[in-house]
């Protein structure tokens, strides 16, 4: 990718053919919560001068990251743990920091994250409290003493994640049946048609609806901190662009990331006035 | 043709045919699924297909409804039912979309194929001293059966690729191996999925197909096979 | 007899089909109604076993007002032959002969030998019991109709335009057989058609009717001929085509024919009355 | 409905994307149809396995051809391209039945008057054939257009954003207003496009209005 | 001048339509093929204009083979007026009758005000110009299916059974028109039919065919009923059904005729060659 930098002989960036007119190309994933991510940078930007376009609401990982790599997407905000699993499945990292350095090896040529933020939005196995408490849970580990049969609910791809079912027994001991709950987990669980729940730590619901996150000690979840995912040469050349976007991962913070869920799903604003007034509150604006 | 042949490893895996999930599980869910929905609709259309053909009236009303239900998108429908229904009614809240899925083929089957009846020969069956329940299960019931097999043929074809959605609210069905396949990039299941769903489509439609010409009464049968008679000018 | 009481039918669309119709019907005869396209024939014939109802007036047969009857019963006694034979395409021909008896409720096997008899009736072989309308042909099929209209031995058969699908040749044939079996079984006989000729050949009595059912003159077919009502019936009769007003040529074949234009219509034989 | 009414602009473009992916799919479908049903129709020994293998697109699940085809063809799942072709391949599927049923339904004794008054080939099927098979088309060509519409919904789950964003996103945060107004919205312009194409019918076939319209096997059966 | 050299026809799944006919149609004479259905008159009449090429022998116009000529251009160059009227759904009545006009290269002016003097041959109204045919009744569509005959002022007009469809009055009223326009724009009409008399009615030749196009009997009608070539078709003609043998009968009204069954058939008039 050294060919691509700004000494081009003929002044010309030609090679890369994408972000046409320099525009900074702004994906997210179809997930509110982090188009509303999407929209903070993209309103940043355009607050500090810069052009930008935006392409939301992609669905999968491997749809995106391809446009990444071949430079038609240009910034996107992301989680470093499932960014990471997305290259390197096998990984043993764990913590914010370990996994934030594993990332930067894992990731391909041409791609490059800034800073990560506090905020994390990353998978938890998350109970009732009337369950947690009738079983007096706190950890994934206490599940192996409850004596009714557990059902794990989840997205259908968690049956194969490394920390599912199979995850859950080989580092905690725990025996659970899978039921693939997709987008209603949560509902599920209260509706108590599932147990134990794979549930986003940022859902405003664990709040609202009375769950307990069970707590990780043997670290089956990686963390997953909002970072933002950036083709090198926008990191590289428009530093501006770095110092925006590194700004504004400093001011979010785990509760505030609560809070502007709550602010789409509670409040139902929209994604754009949400964005707004969240530059507004931290001075970014 | 990789992708083909990895699709069709995945099938035969022996894997793949036990467990919670098994292949052969996820095919009866679909199957169920599209009988159960299918049924009801009948069990609505086509008494409602017949009297509108019978007597004639609310044609345009049936056209506009079918119009509409087709109009409706089903992946949109089965959200907005699951989070109306709530959790506990997800199959509910399926079969509801797949029904109305199913409707409008079915309605068009059954009044079209009384519609298609030579005027002629209802007038007659009137005239000879048939009573209106004779008529309708003597003349126009039979005479109208092939239309009406053919829009169960195309509500069964849609309702079963249709019933792929129900996966997304944990319903199971072939939709499942897709669904999980696209979230783990595992392309060789995806497809493994769609083929099966073809595969089963395809069967069903050479099944109904078969029913179909079978319904066609004798006598018609052999107006189409002789054409006795018949002047090559009309 | 069928005797037609100041009978009006106005259609909801506001048409007038028919419009203070009076005529009598006697019984054992022939009689035809005759007339152009949608001048109320068939109305006036559908009113005779109420598949049709009178807006005003009454139809009676021998005495009783149809009004009164059961419909599915009185059509049910009544035959009833239409153009394109109306067979159900769906049965076969004995079971379409044998509709009436079945649905009153005779047994198979007995509404199937009924079917045979009539078969024979009307020159058609037995072989074709089994067969479908469709496989038959058009002639046949017309045969078929006439069967079924006789299956309940009804003193009553309506008939309309039933041989008007069928090509001339086989026509003039089931007119002959028509001419036949009704000197055989003795019906009361109403039969529509729009071919003047046919109404001559086949009508004790002949209706012309006009647009409304007007009655434009009715009486046997000699009458009509030798005199016409006025202008309209000469000409619908044929007249002005100078095919019935005729004169005598003689040839070296001996004496023809022949009309106004010349061209020969007829061969004079002897026996003059 | 407040949520509608704060989120008219969001509607409204979603809409036109909506709009755009959708009429790009049916006019291409319809394009394709054309000399497909004309083949299938023409050369009997074609005709099954023309029918034949457009049923089978048919009973592809959407979801997966809007995954595998992206594999196959080398081309991104997100970009509109993909739903684009994913739809014309189901509206071809519908339309290239209805192009041979709609070329069936001409009577051949008109066909036969035109050769008899010195059409040539290319000329009557221009002139004679299509025209006369117009209103069972564009029977088909409605239908086509009112399930593409409903169907492009689907584009969202890998990516294409149109009206079923508000599905997937009303799901996710639970604002069923949301997830109606997509379905309200779909309907609407499926509703709105049939009426076009219906007016535009009546204007294109003129003759074709004083009687009731031919009512053939197909609009009946897998058309419908 | 038409001629028939030999000519056979047999299509591909076997059926000997024509065999072996030879015939030749006289120029500026109305020349009618009859036959019961099925004959091979239409063939006879599509081999003309080559909507069907013979298997064996030639049809020649004028002493030129018609397969020499091209078939569009042959097509274009002899009016073809048929059954049903064959008019195109999807064009108004100007449009179907400029059909030619405008295949030949005519403006849509010129060919429009040909049309409207058709029109006017016909017998339509200019009205009725911008209707389409379905809006017209079934005699008026077959005026405008002659006026497309006619369009392209061809010296031969081929006419399949064109009064078929319509209503014997109707018809009788076309038949008429056909003989006045026959008398003004004399050309060579061939005209199929099954009907007896409309062939005496309008053929100067009358050519009456059996299964295969086999030729029973040619000649004028005056020949043809005064000297039936043999049985069959003397009973075609309709001597059998007794109403071509008459005999008078005196009436107070004068003399009448009668047939075997003392039916009036038609009145006797003055003027005996
Ligand atoms: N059900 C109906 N509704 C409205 N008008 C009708 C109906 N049936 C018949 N008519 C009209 O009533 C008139 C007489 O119709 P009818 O069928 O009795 O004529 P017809 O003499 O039998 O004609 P045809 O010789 O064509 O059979 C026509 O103008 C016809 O259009
Ligand atoms: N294209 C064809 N292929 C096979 N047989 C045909 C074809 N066209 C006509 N025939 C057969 O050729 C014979 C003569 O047909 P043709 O149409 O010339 O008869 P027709 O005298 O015009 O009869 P009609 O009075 O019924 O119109 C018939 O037996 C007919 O079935
Ligand atoms: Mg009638
Ligand atoms: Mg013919």
């Amino acid at each position: 990718m050294t060919g691509c930098s700004s000494d081009d002989p003929l002044g010309e960036n030609e090679s890369t053919g994408e972000a046409a007119n320099g525009a900074i190309v702004i994906g997210s994933q179809a997930y509110y919560s982090n188009e509303i991510i999407a929209e903070i940078y993209a309103q940043a930007l355009e607050g500090a001068g810069q052009e930008v376009e935006r392409r939301f609401s992609i669905g999968q990982r491997d749809a995106y990251i391809p446009e990444l790599e071949s430079g038609a997407i240009t910034l996107f905000p992301e989680y470093t743990g499932n960014l990471l699993q997305f290259f390197d499945a096998e990984t043993e990292a764990r913590s914010p920091e370990d996994v934030y350095a594993a990332l930067g090896e894992a990731l391909p040529d041409g791609l490059t994250v800034l800073e990560q933020s506090t905020a994390s939005d990353q998978d938890s196995y998350t109970v009732t409290k009337a369950f947690a408490d009738a079983n007096s849970l706190t950890s994934i580990a206490d599940l192996a003493n409850v004596s009714e049969t557990l059902t794990l609910g989840g997205p259908p791809e968690l049956a194969e994640r490394p920390y599912g079912p199979t995850g859950l027994e080989d580092v905690y001991g725990v025996q659970v049946e899978f039921s693939a709950t997709g987008d209603t987990t949560v509902e599920d669980l209260v509706a108590g048609t599932v147990n134990v729940a794979n549930v986003f730590t940022a859902d405003p619901r664990i709040q609202t609806d009375d769950l307990v996150v069970l707590e990780d000690p043997e670290s089956l979840f990686l963390a997953s901190n909002v970072v933002p995912l950036v083709s090198e040469d926008i990191a590289d050349e428009v530093s501006e662009v770095s110092e925006v976007i590194n700004a504004v991962s400093a001011a979010l913070t785990p509760e505030g990331l609560i809070a502007l869920n709550v602010q789409s799903t509670v409040d139902q604003m929209s994604t754009p006035d949400i964005a707004k007034q969240w530059l507004e509150d931290n001075g970014l604006s | 043709m990789n992708l083909l042949s990895e699709a069709f490893a995945w099938l035969t895996d022996p894997e793949q045919w036990t467990g919670p999930n098994a292949l052969q599980h996820l095919l009866f869910q679909q199957l169920y699924f599209t009988a159960i929905a299918v049924g009801i609709a009948a069990v609505i259309a086509v008494p409602l297909g017949w009297a509108i053909g019978h007597t004639g009236k609310g044609r345009e009303v049936a056209v506009a409804f079918a119009g509409a239900a087709r109009a409706v998108p089903s992946f949109g429908l089965l959200v907005l039912l699951v989070l109306l229904f709530g959790v506990l009614h997800k199959p509910e809240a399926a079969v509801v979309t797949f029904v109305i899925l199913a409707i409008p083929p079915l309605l068009a089957g059954a009044y079209s194929g009384f519609e298609a009846i030579d005027r002629r020969t209802v007038d007659a069956a009137r005239a000879v001293g048939m009573t209106e329940a004779q008529v309708l299960w003597r003349v126009e019931v039979p005479l109208g059966l092939p239309l009406l097999v053919g829009g169960l043929r195309s509500a069964v074809l849609q309702v079963v690729a249709t019933v792929t959605i129900a996966a997304y609210v944990n319903l199971g069905g072939l939709g499942l191996p897709i669904i999980t396949g696209l979230s783990l990039r595992r392309y060789e299941v995806v497809l493994g999925g769609a083929v099966l769903v073809a595969v089963l489509a395809l069967v069903l439609d050479a099944l109904l197909a078969l029913a179909q010409r079978a319904a066609v009464p004798h006598g018609v049968l052999a107006a189409q096979g002789h054409a006795p008679r018949r002047r090559t000018e009309s | 007899m069928i005797e037609f009481r100041n009978v009006t039918k106005r259609f909801p669309d506001g048409t007038v089909a028919v419009d203070s119709f009076d005529l009598v019907i006697p019984s054992h005869k022939t009689t035809v109604f005759v007339g152009s396209s949608g001048c109320g024939k068939t109305t006036l014939l559908r009113m005779i076993n109420r598949m049709v109802e009178p807006t005003s007036g009454t139809v009676e047969i021998d005495g009783e007002d149809v009004a009164a009857k059961q419909a599915v019963h009185l059509r049910r006694s009544i035959g009833y032959v239409m153009q394109n034979s109306g067979l159900m395409p769906h049965f076969t021909v004995a079971e379409n002969i044998a509709t009436v008896p079945r649905l009153t409720g005779e047994t198979r096997r007995a509404a199937k030998a009924r079917a045979l008899e009539l078969m024979a009736t009307v020159g058609l072989d037995a072989s074709m019991a089994d067969r479908y309308p469709s496989q038959l042909s058009g002639g046949q099929q017309q045969r078929v109709g006439v069967a079924r209209g006789l299956a309940a031995d009804p003193n009553i058969l309506l008939m309309d335009e039933p041989f008007g699908a069928v090509d001339p040749i086989v026509r003039a044939e089931l007119q002959t057989e028509l001419i036949r079996l009704q000197r055989e079984l003795d019906k009361t006989v109403v039969f529509v058609t729009h071919d003047i000729d046919e109404a001559f050949l086949l009508g004790d009595q002949v209706a012309i009717l006009a647009k409304g059912a007007e009655r434009l003159q009715v009486g046997s077919p000699s009458e009509i001929t030798e005199d016409p009502a006025d202008e309209f019936v000469a000409a619908f009769i044929g007249a002005e085509r100078g095919k019935r007003a005729l004169r005598v040529k003689q040839t070296p074949h001996g004496p023809v024919l022949v009309d106004a234009e010349g061209r020969t219509q007829g061969v004079l034989v002897e026996g003059g009355a | 409905m407040d949520w509608v009414s704060d989120n008219l602009d969001l509607i409204g473009s979603l809409t036109l994307d909506h709009l755009r992916q959708s009429v790009i799919a049916i006019v291409a479908g319809f394009l394709l149809s054309l000399p497909l049903g004309w083949v299938a129709w023409r050369y009997r020994l074609l005709r099954g396995w023309v029918i034949t293998v457009t049923g089978l697109l048919y009973t592809i699940p959407s979801l997966a051809l809007l995954m595998i085809l992206p594999v196959v063809a080398g081309y991104p799942a997100t970009s509109e391209t993909n739903l684009v072709i994913a739809l014309t391949i189901y509206a071809v599927a519908i339309m290239v039945r209805a192009v041979t049923d709609g070329l069936d339904s001409v009577d051949p004794a008109v066909r036969r008057a035109a050769t008899a008054v010195g059409y040539g080939d290319a000329r009557r099927f221009w002139a004679v054939d299509l025209p006369l098979a117009g209103p069972v088309i564009l029977a088909g060509l409605r239908v086509t257009a009112v399930s593409t519409i409903s169907l492009a919904t689907v584009g969202i789950l890998v990516g294409v954003t149109n009206l079923g964003y508000l599905f997937t996103n009303g799901l996710q945060r639970r604002i069923i207003p949301e997830v109606l107004a997509g379905i309200v919205a779909v309907a609407l312009i499926a509703l709105l496009v049939d009426l076009l194409l219906m007016l535009a019918g009546r204007s294109l076939m003129p003759w074709a209005r004083s009687k009731t319209p031919a009512r053939r096997r197909a609009s009946a059966g897998a058309a419908a």
